[in-house]
């Protein structure tokens, strides 16, 4: 019975439709605290979804992968920038390369891209189909806002919309893949947040701030 | 099974052994005989692989052909050729004390668990588990790229972990599309992510679903790869990392990545057709030999000059893989060898410059053929080995190229390719050139301590390199053979 | 008998040079010397003791009998008065040409050898001069040999085929004007000047005396007669033994008497008519020859004749 | 004994000797240059072999599964191994003397080994990558052979501009021979040969190429300017066997692919191998007027040479395509001829160049003078090869040009105007070569050897040793050898299919004399020969019958009354060739200046500066234009890689919405 509710109310459209907004309004964003917050949201959106699914199908590790998501991504990880950013006491990201409106428009030109590239291309039916195409678009929206942000906070923020961006598209096309990769994958990424951590803290001793447009000492 | 669950397993003890112990000299010899030790049990795996048995283990979570066989041995004996200059190169930096004893260790437990992660990759069967390994190998060695903590070497850390990040995001995009796009074929399963499996089901695959993962993986893999347009981390890791380090990354750690490539290409290729995988190949490898090639003219750095000349290799790996046929895979493969020969030669020479003149701008060092023979000489071969002169290796997997394009009747492609070559030959020979010949400055080349089996190392590599341009062991050719049928090339 | 007829030029070259310089002084109202005045010559310079330079080489020794017996050599592949003869089939006029080239090359060489200013000058200009008349020579002999099918004289002129066609008569042109250079006359060189600014050939054998300079004149004599036979066989076969309009042996020396004289007269109203050029204004006398003959060719080759 | 077993022994000798150098200590290494001498007579007895009883002999040995090495010997290979065997033997001769004073004789020694080994394998090469690699070892031993002098600065410029010309060439080749696989299928040059029909269309291409990679090589006019770089940076002993052998490689490959193996039927090739002869030996010819360095000068005339080589290949093309074949061997046994003459003269030249700079450390000739006097033989055997490369009777020159004029001239049977016409100029233009090279050697010859010494080491220069004396009379000997029995030579030549000679009316050599088609021409150097030597002893005759015993007095020279004629009132290089400077000067383009301090103005100057040269036209106006703006532009392209990540991740982003649109 709450499956026909999902279905009438397509839930699960509603909340990747939801993350996509939340990615978008990166472009608009300017204190770093809210960046957090956009992500830790644009987060728990996305273990909301697993959630849903879970109850939706039914398959018993959705909700361990679920969980999983809602401690990694929507507690530690927050946690953990956060103390970075603390400790390198940032606020306010420098003015970002493109402006707000600009960066607007050019995120809904690659929405619009995915979706045109990808219906003429793969088909996928079912409960996903919407929920792929805005995965990647929040892929690539997460990859733009990387090239327009000038602080390496920002980029990392904007590095694990691309992440979530990623286990959306993850999740819809495979409903959760065998829990060992699916751990690995989340082991991976962690790792990851926690070594880029690490150098952006080298970065602030040997730049003493963390303006990447300081790092332009090796071209050609 | 237990050969092959040895061969990541050794490093992964001795990187532990490292961490145990204080003394210096024995990490480095622990990492020597680990090194040793890889070699002979990849080398034992890889003869099993030549009587054509293909092993498994953790229900088809590893597997190793023949062609898994072949990455594997290069690169067991590229960290064993590694590990011995290692040895120079840390002692000359302890004892010009540039790193303490606690960066030493620091850097041969990385050393090992880089080298761990290296060997999982063409281990995996499960493609996600190959996503999992290479994304490790960028944790790991950005450490190492970074160990000098200087500033520079920090700026390439953060461009190298940044990049192959955002690249392999793609990458694992691609690998869940085509899990979909087998999961729709032969229903949910652990098995739905396996190669063997993926491949044996790759005709039946929807063509649609296979190009689009396929464009992610080229797009994802290739920036870790180092073809252009999106190689731009190399250059500043490659300068910046410690010698030894490059010779890794550029020797196999690209190969590593391309690897993960061509186990797609192969599954692409048959579900979507032989065109669109060569034109695909064909656009990143042709764009990374021209452009590697100009920035080669210009490079007034040594180690720059290198990593884009890396940049060039994995074109030509790319461009040779990707015309296919008989010639073409063959081509790739023995590349890849050569090349993961004659980098490191190039690397180790640079290094030993920079002990004996502190630096590797070539415009500043003169007269190596006098001062420094040995490295003057070697020099010498590995920059004809690397413009693909004959009679060194290359010249043979390039010319094989030709031959394979030439079937192709891809003429344009062999004319830029030609054009480009000449560019990269004029830029070696320009700035090299020019290390090597002239009258040595006075009072340079205050001598360093050279470790004798570093020497050997290097006139090791030289002599195999002239080896491989003359004649090629049977047995070598044999595994290439076999890994070309893996790949389903050659028909 | 007739493989002896180059003796002719070889006795008689002294001869033909004494004609010229009896004409020229007509010409200019001198009484001139006798006819037989180069023979007194150079049987009074036979006979002089010599004075060497101690720069000297070897080379200064060997050269004057080099160019004498090139020279010869040169007479003897030419047909005289008879095309018979089985010393044509030696070499054919590009070996001629080459041959005399021999003579010239040691004569530089000797003009070098003694390291004096005059000798450097006068091999220089005559290498210059050389430069720019072989090869209209060799043009001009082009025509002549694609027209006879042959580059042996003796086949040339025994075919007495497209004779007087304008093709020949550029050639002709161009030749007269390589004689006067080969054989270093006004406007070109002057033979009579010991003047060290306009010496050419004279500068060039400045340094020697005695039986060398006897055999270097002898040389130079006989290298005029040469050329003038071979104008004569290369443009005027007619009365020529053998040839088409084949006369007796001693018409044929009569013939041959009066093509001499009439060129000898020719040299010696146009040296005595003309004013000897600047050096550097040569080029444009000797460059207008070289499309002269270049023209020949070309108007041979499109008319066939 | 088997001609594959004296191969084999031969590569054994050369190998045995690089070995040797490796181990044997210095002082001795120039023995090794003794067994070198050995193995290239080993080759040349084979490659006679292979002429006279057209034994084809062949070698492989696989590289891999699709690769093999493999050697052949057909009669061109022979003719050209040939060649290479008689200056190879009398070069190491050579060089037992000259190495004496090397920098680093072990290590030039080995490459000097390796070098001519490696000559043998390219025109050895049976099919396509033993071809390149055999050509690309060959040009890389040259290079190190020309950089390793490390102490010039000037030798490594030469070297970069060589190596990098050289790599352009083989680009090229590289190029034509994978149309030539593609379209055969095959990389056997014999099976390429049997298939070349099915070549058709890209024919044109592979034909360009080639001309463009190996003339390259064999250094035609425009493609030059390595030339006269490399050949004096090198060792005068390589600098023999570059300029006699290497660039014939160049023309080897030439003929291989566009003759043998094309089948050199199109008239246009032909017209074109003409006119890039002519250019080449007429600019050739006048650069090598202009240098004072005496082997810069050598370099410029082999130029002139591989254009003369041009020439009669150009005319043998044209004549196939007129199906003239008797002339087209006729034209072609010119050209041939011309090379081994080329090899020899040049290669003497080059080793008498070597002992002068041996003996007055000097390649300035304005420095030598009166060299003849200290240096007797190397005077005679300089002298020697200066007469026969200006195509002077009784010398080998004389016979390929002859053989050359004759084929050209004989182009008025050819079908078409253009083809007439072109030919006709092109004997015109050998004419004019054959003039300036007599003015460059009576400079090249007479200013360094004659006269008085320029300066104190031409005053006290010592005469070579006996063993580049030896080294040096070989190829003298050949010199007159191959001037006066111009049968033989023709007789092997004629052994080659391509000349079809057998088959020709032209040359039936009557024992000592030649005539070419039908009596068109006929040609006894010998009688010449004897003619001279009788004329000249009945002329002494005559002049001891008419003055009786010389009486010679010595006294100084004339010098005007000023009783001192100093070496510095000689004429100088410089002097020489002022009047061509002035006449060709919209070809020379010279550049003067002249710097004189005054005294007091303008009577009485303390010192006169003068210095002249000639404008590199090739140089300036075509190459550093070029080279300039590749620079230009890779400095552009740079900026690609400004530092900024964000640019990077731009790059990545582009790149995949690219490759979505083209093809997801």
């Amino acid at each position: 019975m709450i499956r026909q509710w999902i279905e009438i109310f397509s839930v699960i459209d509603a909340i990747s439709i939801g993350m996509l907004l939340t990615t978008l309004a990166m472009n608009s964003v300017r204190r770093i605290e809210t960046c957090l917050k956009a992500y830790t949201m644009n987060s728990l959106l996305l273990a909301l979804l697993m959630g849903v699914c879970a109850i939706y199908m039914g398959i018993a590790h959705l909700y361990i992968a679920a969980a999983v998501t809602l401690i990694s991504k929507g507690i530690v990880i927050p946690y953990l920038l956060r103390r970075v950013v603390r400790s390198l006491r940032l606020t306010r990201d420098a003015e970002p390369y493109i402006g707000t409106t600009m960066s607007l428009v050019i995120s809904a030109v690659l929405v619009v891209i995915v979706y045109s590239s990808l219906s003429k291309g793969i088909v996928v039916e079912g409960v996903i189909e919407n929920t792929l195409k805005i995965s990647i678009s929040i892929i690539l929206i997460g990859l733009f806002i990387m090239i327009t942000r000038k602080k390496a906070v920002t980029q990392v923020i904007g590095l694990l919309f691309m992440e979530n961006g990623l286990f959306l598209a993850g999740f819809s096309l495979t409903y959760g893949m065998p829990t060992l990769i699916e751990l690995g994958v989340l082991f991976d990424l962690l790792m990851g947040v926690i070594i880029l951590g690490v150098f952006l803290s080298q970065i602030k001793k040997a730049f003493v701030s963390v303006d990447l447009d300081r790092l332009t000492t090796l071209k050609g | 099974m237990t050969e092959m669950l040895l061969i990541p397993a050794i490093p992964l003890v001795a990187a532990l052994l490292c961490l145990a112990v204080k003394n210096s000299r024995v990490r480095e010899y622990v990492t020597l005989v680990g090194a040793a030790m890889l070699l002979s049990a990849t080398l034992n795996a890889a003869a099993g692989a030549l009587d054509g048995m293909t092993l498994t283990a953790f229900g088809g979570l590893l597997y190793m052909d023949a062609l898994s066989a072949y990455m594997l041995s290069v690169i067991a004996a590229l960290t064993l050729v590694t590990v011995i200059y290692s040895i120079e190169y840390m002692r000359h930096e302890l004892d010009t004390s540039v790193i303490n004893d606690g960066a030493h260790r620091h850097y041969y437990v990385l050393f090992n668990v880089f080298v761990f992660t290296m060997t999982i990759v063409p281990l995996s069967n499960n493609l996600a588990m190959m996503w999992i390994s290479i994304e490790a190998t960028t944790l790991v060695s950005a450490l190492l790229v970074g160990f000098y903590r200087k500033k520079e070497s920090i700026e390439a850390a953060w461009k190298y972990i940044m990049l192959c990040t955002v690249g392999i995001t793609f990458a694992l995009l691609g690998t869940f599309i085509m899990y979909y796009a087998s999961a729709t074929l032969s229903g949910e399963g652990a098995g739905v992510l396996e190669w063997t499996s993926l491949k044996a089901a790759a005709h039946g695959l929807n063509p649609a679903t296979v190009r689009l993962s396929f464009i992610l993986i080229m797009v994802g893999y290739g920036t870790k790869a180092g073809l252009a347009p999106v190689h731009n981390w190399l250059p500043d890791a490659h300068s910046e990392a410690p010698t030894p380090i490059s010779a890794l990354l550029s020797g196999i750690l690209l190969n590593c990545a391309f690897y993960g490539i061509m186990r797609f290409a192969v599954i692409t290729d048959i579900a979507c057709g032989h065109a669109f995988v060569q034109d695909i190949m064909t656009v990143f490898g042709l764009g990374s030999v021209v452009i590697a090639s100009v920035f080669i003219l210009m490079q007034t750095n040594s180690k720059r000059l290198l990593a884009y000349s890396s940049i060039e290799h994995m074109g030509i790996i790319s461009l040779s893989f990707g015309v296919g046929g008989p010639f073409g895979i063959y081509a790739s493969l023995l590349h890849i060898l050569n090349h993961a020969m004659g980098k490191p030669l190039m690397f180790f020479v640079t290094g030993r410059i920079r002990a004996l003149h502190g630096t590797v701008e070539t415009t500043e060092v003169r007269g190596l053929l006098k001062s420094a023979p040995l490295v003057g000489a070697l020099g010498f071969v590995g920059l004809m080995a690397l413009t693909g002169m004959p009679p060194f290796g290359m010249f043979i997997s390039e010319f094989l190229m030709f031959r394979g394009l030439a079937d192709a009747g891809r003429w344009g492609v062999i004319a830029v390719f030609l054009a480009a070559s000449v560019l990269v030959f004029y830029g070696f020979i320009r700035r090299f050139g020019g290390m090597f010949l002239g009258a040595p400055p006075k009072g340079s080349g205050h001598g360093h301590g050279t470790y004798w089996p570093a020497s050997a190392v290097l006139v090791a590599l030289g002599g195999g390199l002239l080896l491989l341009g003359l004649y090629i062991p049977g047995t070598l050719d044999r595994l290439i053979t076999m890994s070309v049928a893996v790949t389903g090339g050659g028909q | 008998m007739e493989n002896l007829q180059f003796l002719l030029i070889v006795i008689f070259s002294p001869l033909v040079q004494g004609v010229i310089k009896k004409l020229k002084a007509a010409c200019q109202g001198r009484v001139g010397a006798g006819v037989l005045q180069p023979y007194y010559d150079i049987f009074r310079l036979f006979k002089k003791d010599m004075v060497v330079a101690h720069t000297a080489s070897w080379i200064f020794y060997v050269a004057p009998y080099v160019v004498f017996v090139s020279t010869v050599a040169a007479c003897v592949m030419t047909p005289v008065v008879s095309v018979e003869g089985a010393t044509f089939g030696i070499g054919g006029v590009i070996a001629i040409i080459y041959t005399l080239a021999l003579g010239r090359f040691f004569m530089a060489l000797a003009g070098l050898d003694t390291g004096t200013a005059f000798g450097g000058e006068g091999s220089s200009r005559e290498m210059t001069v050389a430069i720019l008349v072989e090869p209209m020579m060799m043009l001009a002999i082009f025509t002549s040999a694609i027209a006879g099918g042959s580059t042996s004289i003796a086949t040339i002129a025994r075919s007495g085929s497209v004779f007087y066609s304008p093709a020949h008569l550029l050639a002709l042109a161009a030749f007269v004007v390589a004689i006067i250079a080969e054989t270093g006359r006004i406007p070109v060189d002057n033979p009579d000047t010991h003047l060290e600014l306009t010496m050419i050939h004279e500068g060039m054998i400045l340094e020697y005396s005695g039986r060398y300079l006897a055999l270097m004149e002898w040389a130079h004599v006989m290298k005029q007669m040469l050329l003038f036979t071979i104008a004569a066989d290369l443009y005027f076969p007619v009365g020529i033994a053998g040839g088409t309009a084949g006369r007796g042996a001693l018409a044929a020396f009569g013939y041959y008497a009066l093509k001499m004289l009439v060129m000898s007269a020719g040299m010696a109203v146009a040296e005595s008519s003309r004013a000897k050029l600047r050096f550097f204004q040569l080029p444009s006398l000797l460059g207008s020859a070289f499309v002269l003959s270049f023209l020949s060719l070309m108007t041979f080759i499109m008319m066939g004749r | 004994m088997e001609t594959e077993g004296i191969i084999l022994t031969a590569s054994a000798v050369f190998l045995s000797g690089m070995l040797l150098l490796a181990v044997m200590p210095r002082r001795v290494s120039h023995l090794a240059y003794y067994i070198f001498a050995l193995g290239s007579l080993l080759f040349g007895l084979s490659a006679l072999q292979g002429l006279l009883f057209a034994d084809a002999w062949s070698l492989s040995a696989p590289i891999s599964g699709f690769l093999a090495l493999g050697f052949r010997a057909d009669q061109l290979s022979s003719f050209f191994g040939l060649t290479l065997s008689i200056l190879g033997f009398a070069v190491s001769l050579y060089s037992t003397g000259y190495s004496k004073n090397a920098v680093n004789p072990r290590s030039q020694g080995a490459l000097y080994g390796l070098f001519l080994l490696s000559m043998y394998a390219v025109f050895y090469a049976s099919n396509i990558v033993t071809f390149l690699i055999s050509w690309e070892t060959m040009s890389l031993s040259s290079y190190f052979l020309v950089v390793s002098d490390t102490r010039d600065e000037a030798a490594g410029r030469a070297g970069l501009i060589y190596a990098v010309m050289t790599h352009i060439g083989t680009a090229a080749i590289i190029l034509a021979f994978m149309l030539l696989y593609g379209s055969t299928g095959s990389m056997d040059f014999a099976t390429i040969k049997a298939g070349a029909g099915a070549v058709g269309a890209v024919k044109s291409a592979v034909f360009i190429l080639a001309v463009l990679g190996f003339g390259t090589k064999a250094g035609i006019v425009p493609l030059h300017t390595w030339l006269p770089l490399a050949h004096p940076a090198a060792p005068s002993n390589v600098s023999a066997l570059m300029s006699g052998v290497m660039i014939k490689a160049g023309i080897y490959g030439m003929l291989r692919v566009c003759l043998d193996i094309l089948g050199g039927d199109v008239a246009w090739w032909g017209v074109t191998l003409l006119a890039a002869g002519a250019v080449s030996s007429v600019l050739g010819v006048m650069y090598a007027l202009m240098e004072h360095d005496i082997k810069r000068l050598l370099a410029f005339s082999s130029v002139e040479n591989i254009g003369i080589i041009l020439l009669g290949m150009g005319a043998s093309v044209v004549f196939t395509s007129c199906g003239l074949s008797s002339l087209a061997g006729l034209a072609l046994a010119a050209s041939l001829y011309h090379v081994i003459n080329h090899a020899m003269f040049k290669g003497l030249l080059f080793m008498g160049a070597g002992s002068v700079l041996h003996a007055t450390h000097t390649k300035n000739m304005e420095e030598m003078g009166g060299l003849i006097k200290r240096m007797p033989w190397t005077g005679l055997f300089f002298l020697m090869g200066s007469v026969s490369i200006c195509a002077l009777p009784p010398f080998n020159g004389f016979i390929s040009e002859w053989l050359t004029f004759q084929s050209l001239i004989l182009g008025i049977k050819s079908n078409t105007l253009l083809t007439k016409v072109l030919m006709l100029s092109g004997g015109a233009a050998l004419a004019l070569t054959g003039a300036l090279a007599a003015a460059a050697f009576v400079k090249a010859f007479g200013i360094s050897f004659l006269g008085m010494p320029r300066g104190d080491n031409a005053a006290h220069a010592k005469e070579a040793s006996s063993g580049m004396v030896a080294g040096m009379a070989v190829p003298a000997l050949l010199c007159l050898l191959l001037g006066v029995f111009p049968g033989v030579v023709l007789r092997l030549v004629s052994a080659i299919p391509l000349c079809g000679l057998p088959s020709v009316s032209g040359l039936p050599q009557e024992g000592m004399s030649i005539s070419v088609e039908g009596g068109f021409a006929s040609l006894s150097p010998v009688v010449i020969l004897l003619l001279m030597a009788i004329t000249g002893v009945s002329v002494y005759a005559l002049t001891r019958a008419l003055g009786g015993r010389a009486k010679i007095n010595i006294a100084d020279p004339w010098d005007c009354g000023i009783r001192r004629l100093t070496p510095k009132m000689q004429y100088t290089a410089t002097a020489f060739t002022k009047p061509l400077r002035v006449i060709f000067k919209s070809i020379y383009l010279p550049r003067r200046d002249l710097k004189i301090r005054y005294a007091a103005k303008p009577f009485f100057p303390i010192d006169i500066t003068y210095h002249s040269d000639v404008t590199p036209v090739f140089e300036q106006y075509l190459y550093s234009p070029v080279i300039r703006g590749i620079h230009g532009a890779a400095r552009r392209v740079r900026g690609l890689q400004s530092g900024s990540l964000h640019l990077y991740l731009g790059y990545i982003l582009v790149t995949l919405v690219a490759l979505l649109l083209i093809w997801g």
